[in-house]
């Protein structure tokens, strides 16, 4: 048990960090707020992604003339970091366009708070 | 009818299209109201030669069949008329062409409005009915059953009163949640069979090894799709309620081919799906005579007690239709004709009463059964049709009536439960008993307020005196009926 | 050149027009609506060719700048890629036709071209993730599309920016389970590519990573085609959206997730997998059916005609989703031939809404009555007509759904799933009868002046054809698809079906 | 941001810095296809460049050097000097992106260099003009700082 624990530490970071976000996200009133904590999601899943490449012993996937090619397992697999990159991508222009929205709601409603939000939106015709 | 009499012939999709051509033409001419009646006749008449023109050879013991394209994997929309098929067909369509005469007075006489929807939904109507009649499966059935089911409810609304909104929403709600019944005991029947949904003489599923668990949720499944329509006594409430129609609807519609289209469904599930054989081995049959009776003895008491002409007749309606599921259960030859010739002769004395009452709202602006009295001095014409049809109803010869009242009589004594003679006579006892006070209270009754009154236009006089001599004429001439009916019979339980 | 091509045309094509819209408006602002709807059409064609390359059975394979799978990207075309493309395209072909009046009508001039670049963006997202072969690039296109479908939403009503925030909210966070799962699989596999995961699979079993990859692609996918319980963005997006892109939206973006679906449980997984090694698949079908039940019901509560559409859509999805849950030949025919009618039938409604606003200025069902009727009745037979397929009447195609997805429950032997479907028709009945109903048999409360005059009283102003047209295409298309839907099904959905399901024979 | 004050350290020093800023990014996309970098990388830097000089110098300076009406039609641009590199590929024999097809040179591998090039362009352009937009367009309506 220790070891399944020990062993699979960066899941329970991973897991830790998501459960932050997620956190954020449902719990907190404040729309930037929720936007924080999706980011804090986002974040989770391409640390995630990235360790799950790293490897002991590895070193980063540039190529080192004193190691060539043909030896492989020294480098750390590339693939997931390429993918995480276009996942920040993805991140940053979703938390643009949250913040873009975030705008525009409170050119409209003057609030970020939820509650408040909702409370004005009923009161609101269409 | 052996897959040898079966020719190729495009006739009957003809005569399912004729009518649904019409409609295009009676909605553009909805502004000239001559012109739109002129094209509902001309597809009545083209209808009912197309239909005659089949009869030939269903008299021969021959069937047209029209294939057309596959729908579902392995069902095809098919059409095959049948010689129970030319039976109803010849029916509907033949009673059409006088039903569109005397809507013509009747619209007119009562000025009413939206007079081209009503038309032109009183021919999808027909449509349907003939595909109902002619359908070869399971599925092209279904596709037809439910066509009538939605183009019977702009007609059930009408007059656009709440109470007629009602009216269409209980009619509604029983006809869907029934086709959803049908379609799901189509599709299980599609699923024991490996893809074949036609309807074959003698049962579809008669060759199958059914368990009682599945065949008997199965045909209760079938009986509540057909039931519905045909107003089998639990699920007959929206018929009457649905006489807040026009009279001529109530008339074609709600005593021929709405409702009967039930009852030939339901010959179709027993004879063609499932089979004699297979109904008896499980007892189905035993199942279906109760309902029916209780359905015949129910519906004419209830009769008594409606003072309301149309309720009333519509309670008659329920408790006729009756006698011809309780014919097609009694599952022999003659029992089948006998209720084969109830179907057709049923329609004729039930259409010329319901013209009569239509007749009487139109002259007299009068709908229930105590305002009668003396009605008879002032139509004449009318109220003789209507004693014809009463007459005939009871079971009095020489009208048709009697015909098949007696040979279902027979059936049931040559079968193996002579009782159900019985219920037949008790049910004609009954059936004098709910229409003959109001012959009585028509001739034999001083009236007030009808000065000046007179007998409706002659669109309207005409075919209920037609009808009135058509019950009389069949009652001493049947043999055409008669030989279709042995044909169709014949197909299914052998000769005899 | 379009042969070898073909599985990478239409994405990439969408994705030029998108990026040419901005540039070729910043001169002539009127070109973007063409070319939005040029670059719909010449796709549609594209993608209903396609269906004819690969009726043979075989998939064409195209490989993204001549890498190699499983290290490249791939795109495949297949006969499910294929006929989702061709769905989806062509009913966005048709919408768009309609949309040029309501997207005059509900934008401000200066957002007219951003939002057809976002429509492109958006088509272009669709097509790349039915044609990829890679998860990690479906991620991508589910993105791509997803944040054009932000923007689209939130430039409708006053309250759209509201509901397109939690749109974006639920949406990443599918994204993100999506991805979470994506890294699961590769992390037991060290693979993308669908083909050869399939491969690793079957051999690697169900070990505890594979699980969890597949429960978290499911919990994605659930969540971006609004499979009850995951639908609480749904409802507020199609309302407070343009007619425009809840028309666009409605029809066309829940079905990639049941794409999604599909190719992930049957392409993928494969059918061993999901139904007994982990029962993945009754679990959908249970979610499924109580999303029938609960959409409909929801739907009847419903006064604002567009709302009523959305709830009555996670329904439909609940077919669709029932259908992918019955893991039989059948059932996953009604759930396809159901992408192919939902589609046609939710685009004819929500032109239809798009039609009441545009004339009457609103689709609130209690403000409709036969006024509207006489006003637009080739919108109203039009609605009628959807109404009367949704409830599943024959011959329109809603009754041969249900037709299929009957017969793959009696299959199974799942009389509940059987009694849940029939219900269901009963209750579209009660909602959209409401409606017909008003619009047919309700007086007008005013009684308009012109009634008196006479002849004026018959004054029609039914919208215009670029919007009528359209709308009773997609009418008549649910009658001719219905009754020719046999040689759809035959001809191509058998094709589609993966080898081994259950009950190929009728 | 809501304190108007002209501060000279800020102004001259973001100044100063921002060229370099600019000048690192584009070494970051020049070398991106041979040693770590490329276009993201760079073309976030060259925003970043455009931005300091935005908040230290405030909108209506800023906006000198890279009006924002630039924005969306340079993204677009930046993604179509991709999406033409691919394009070119598959219109000359190969699939899309196939760099091997491209024109520069008889040689394929001189010509996946090249190619890998003008993708580094068109995304850096991209991601410069995409950052800037969504910046420009978050501040568009406040009330001038």
């Amino acid at each position: 048990m220790p070891e399944f624990l020990v062993g699979h530490f960066f899941y329970w970071f991973v897991f830790l960090l998501m459960a932050i976000g997620l956190f954020g996200i449902v719990l907190k009133r404040n729309l930037i707020k929720k936007v924080i904590g999706m980011s804090i999601f986002q974040v989770a899943i391409i640390l995630f992604f990235v360790a799950s490449a790293s490897k002991w012993g590895g070193t980063v996937p540039v190529l080192d003339p004193k190691l060539g090619v043909s030896d492989a397992s020294r480098y750390i697999n590339p693939l997931p970091h390429c993918l995480m990159l276009t996942a920040i991508v993805v991140s940053v222009a979703t938390s643009g366009v949250a913040f873009a929205l975030i705008i525009s709601i409170w050119r409209r409603y003057k609030t970020l708070d939820e509650p408040e939000l909702l409370a004005r939106m009923k009161n609101d015709p269409d | 009818m052996n897959p040898a009499g079966v020719f190729s012939s495009l006739i009957p999709l003809w005569a399912v299209l004729v009518s649904l051509a019409a409609v295009p033409l009676i909605l553009l001419s909805s502004r000239r109201p001559n012109l739109r009646e002129f094209w509902t006749l001309a597809a009545g008449l083209v209808k009912f030669g197309l239909v005659l023109s089949l009869l030939p050879a269903a008299l021969r013991g021959q069937t047209a069949a029209a294939d057309l394209f596959e729908v579902v994997p392995g069902v095809r929309l098919a059409l095959r008329a049948d010689p129970l098929g030319v039976f109803f067909a010849l029916v509907a369509s033949g009673l059409w062409i006088l039903t569109s005469c005397y809507s013509i007075g009747y619209m007119r006489g009562l000025k009413e409005h939206k007079q081209t929807r009503y038309f032109a939904f009183f021919a999808v109507c027909l449509s349907a009915t003939m595909g109902i009649a002619f359908a070869a499966n399971l599925v092209t059935f279904i596709l037809f059953y439910e066509i009538l089911t939605i183009a019977t409810y702009p007609l059930v609304i009408h007059k656009e009163t709440p109470e007629a909104v009602r009216a269409g929403r209980k009619y509604l709600a029983f006809t869907l949640s029934a086709g959803v019944l049908l379609i799901a005991a189509a599709v299980w029947t599609y699923q024991i069979t490996g893809g074949d949904l036609s309807f074959r003489p003698g049962g579809l599923l008669a060759g199958t090894d059914l368990a009682a668990r599945t065949a008997v949720p199965l045909f209760l499944l079938f009986l509540g799709g057909v039931g519905v329509k045909s107003s089998i006594m639990p699920l007959h409430s929206w018929l009457p309620a649905a006489m807040v129609a026009p009279t001529p609807v109530s008339a074609l519609l709600h005593a021929v081919a709405v409702v009967k289209a039930g009852v030939f469904g339901m010959i179709r599930v027993t004879a063609f799906v499932f089979g004699p054989d297979l109904l008896r081995r499980f007892g189905l049959d035993t199942v279906l005579i109760v309902i029916t009776v209780t359905t015949i003895l129910l519906g004419s008491l209830l009769a008594l007690r409606q003072d309301n002409l149309k309720r009333r007749l519509a309670y008659s309606t329920i408790s006729h239709l009756s006698y011809i599921i309780l014919a097609a259960a009694l599952l022999s030859g003659p029992a089948l004709v006998a209720g084969l010739l109830h179907l057709a002769f049923h329609a004729t004395m039930k259409i010329t009463l319901f013209f009569c009452a239509g007749a009487i709202a139109v002259s007299l602006s009068r709908e229930n059964v105590s305002q009668l009295n003396g009605v008879g001095r002032v139509m004449p014409w009318t109220m003789a049709a209507f004693t014809i049809g009463a007459l005939g109803l009871s079971g009095l010869p020489p009208i048709d009536g009697f015909v098949s009242k007696w040979y279902l009589g027979a059936a049931a004594v040559g079968g193996s439960r002579p009782w159900l003679a019985g219920v037949l006579v008790l049910s004609g006892l009954l059936n004098a008993a709910y229409l003959f006070p109001i012959v009585q209270r028509a001739f034999f009754r001083r009236g007030v307020g009808l000065e000046g009154r007179r007998e409706a236009s002659a669109w309207m006089v005409v075919p209920l005196v037609l009808t009135a001599l058509l019950s009389l004429a069949l009652g001493i001439y049947p043999n055409i009926f008669f030989d279709l009916a042995r044909r169709a019979a014949a197909g299914i339980f052998g000769g005899f | 050149m379009i042969p070898t091509n073909a599985p990478a045309l239409t994405p990439l094509l969408f994705l030029f027009t998108g990026l040419l819209i901005p540039l070729a408006a910043f001169k002539f602002r009127r070109l973007a609506y063409w070319l939005a709807l040029s670059a719909t059409a010449a796709a549609s064609a594209v993608a209903l060719s396609n269906i004819f390359r690969v009726l043979d059975g075989r998939a064409i394979h195209y490989r993204f700048g001549g890498w190699p799978p499983p290290i490249g990207i791939e795109y495949v075309l297949d006969p499910l890629s294929a006929f989702v493309t061709s769905v989806i395209n062509v009913i966005a072909l048709i919408v768009l036709i309609h949309a040029r009046r309501t997207v005059e009508a509900d934008l401000p001039q200066g957002k007219r071209v951003p939002y057809y670049a976002l429509v492109m963006l958006m088509m272009s997202g669709f097509n790349g993730i039915v044609m990829t072969g890679d998860f990690f690039n479906l991620y991508v296109f589910l993105e791509i599309c997803s944040l054009a479908l932000y923007g689209l939403v939130a430039v409708g009503d006053r309250k759209s920016p509201v509901a397109a925030f939690r749109y974006l909210v639920l949406g990443m966070i599918g994204g993100c389970f999506y991805l979470l799962g994506v890294g699961f699989l590769y992390m037991s596999s060290g693979s993308l590519n669908m083909a050869d995961l399939k491969a690793i699979l079957l051999v690697l079993g169900p070990r505890p990573g594979v699980i969890v990859a597949l429960a978290f692609m499911l919990l994605g996918f659930g969540l971006k085609m609004a499979l009850f319980p995951l639908h609480g963005w749904l409802p507020d997006a199609y309302t407070y959206a343009p007619t425009a892109t809840s028309s666009l939206m409605a029809p066309i973006g829940t079905k990639i997730g049941a794409y999604g679906l599909i190719r992930v449980l049957f392409f993928v997984f494969g059918l061993q997998f999901i139904t007994q090694t982990v029962p993945v698949a009754t679990v959908i079908a249970w979610l499924s059916a109580a999303a029938i039940l609960y959409g409909s019901i929801q739907a009847m509560a419903q006064d604002e005609m567009k709302r009523m559409l959305a709830f009555s859509s996670v329904a439909q999805v609940g077919y669709i989703g029932l259908g992918i849950g019955l893991a039989n030949a059948w059932g996953l025919v009604g759930a396809l031939l159901h992408v192919l009618n939902h589609g046609l039938m939710k685009a004819c409604l929500f032109l239809v809404a798009g039609n009441f606003r545009m004339k009457l200025g609103h689709s609130r069902i209690s403000r409709l009555d036969q006024e509207a009727r006489r006003r637009m009745p080739w919108t109203t037979a039009a609605f009628t007509l959807a109404a009367l397929s949704m409830i599943g009447l024959p011959p329109t195609v809603g009754f041969f759904s249900k037709w299929y997805l009957a017969w793959g429950s009696i299959r199974n032997g799942s009389w509940v799933f059987l009694a849940v479907i029939l219900v269901s028709s009963l209750l579209n009945a009660v909602y959209f009868f409401r409606v017909v109903e008003r619009l047919y048999l309700k007086p007008a409360d005013r009684p308009p002046e012109a009634e008196k005059s006479g002849a004026a009283a018959r004054v029609r102003s039914e919208v215009g054809a670029s919007m009528l047209v359209p709308t009773l295409v997609l009418a008549a298309a649910l009658l001719v698809v219905g009754l020719l839907n046999a040689f759809i099904v035959k001809g191509v959905l058998l094709k589609i079906l993966p080898p081994g399901l259950a009950g190929m024979n009728p | 941001m809501t304190r108007n004050e002209d501060n000279p350290i800020i102004t001259l020093i973001s100044s100063m810095v921002a060229p370099f800023i600019m000048l690192f990014g584009l070494y970051v996309i020049f070398h991106g296809h041979y040693s770590p970098g490329g276009g993201f990388q760079g073309g976030t830097l060259l925003a970043a460049s455009i931005i300091l000089l935005r908040l230290a110098l405030g909108s209506e300076l800023g906006k000198k050097q890279f009006p924002s009406r630039w924005g969306t039609p340079l993204g677009s641009l930046g993604v179509l000097i991709y999406f033409g590199t691919g394009l070119a590929a598959l219109l000359l024999g190969g699939t899309f992106l196939n760099y091997a097809f491209l024109p520069f040179s008889p040689q394929a591998s001189h010509n996946r260099y090249w190619g890998i090039l003008s993708i580094e362009i068109g995304v850096g352009l991209a991601v410069m003009a995409v950052l800037v937009a969504i910046y420009d367009d978050l501040l568009e309506g406040e009330p001038r700082a």
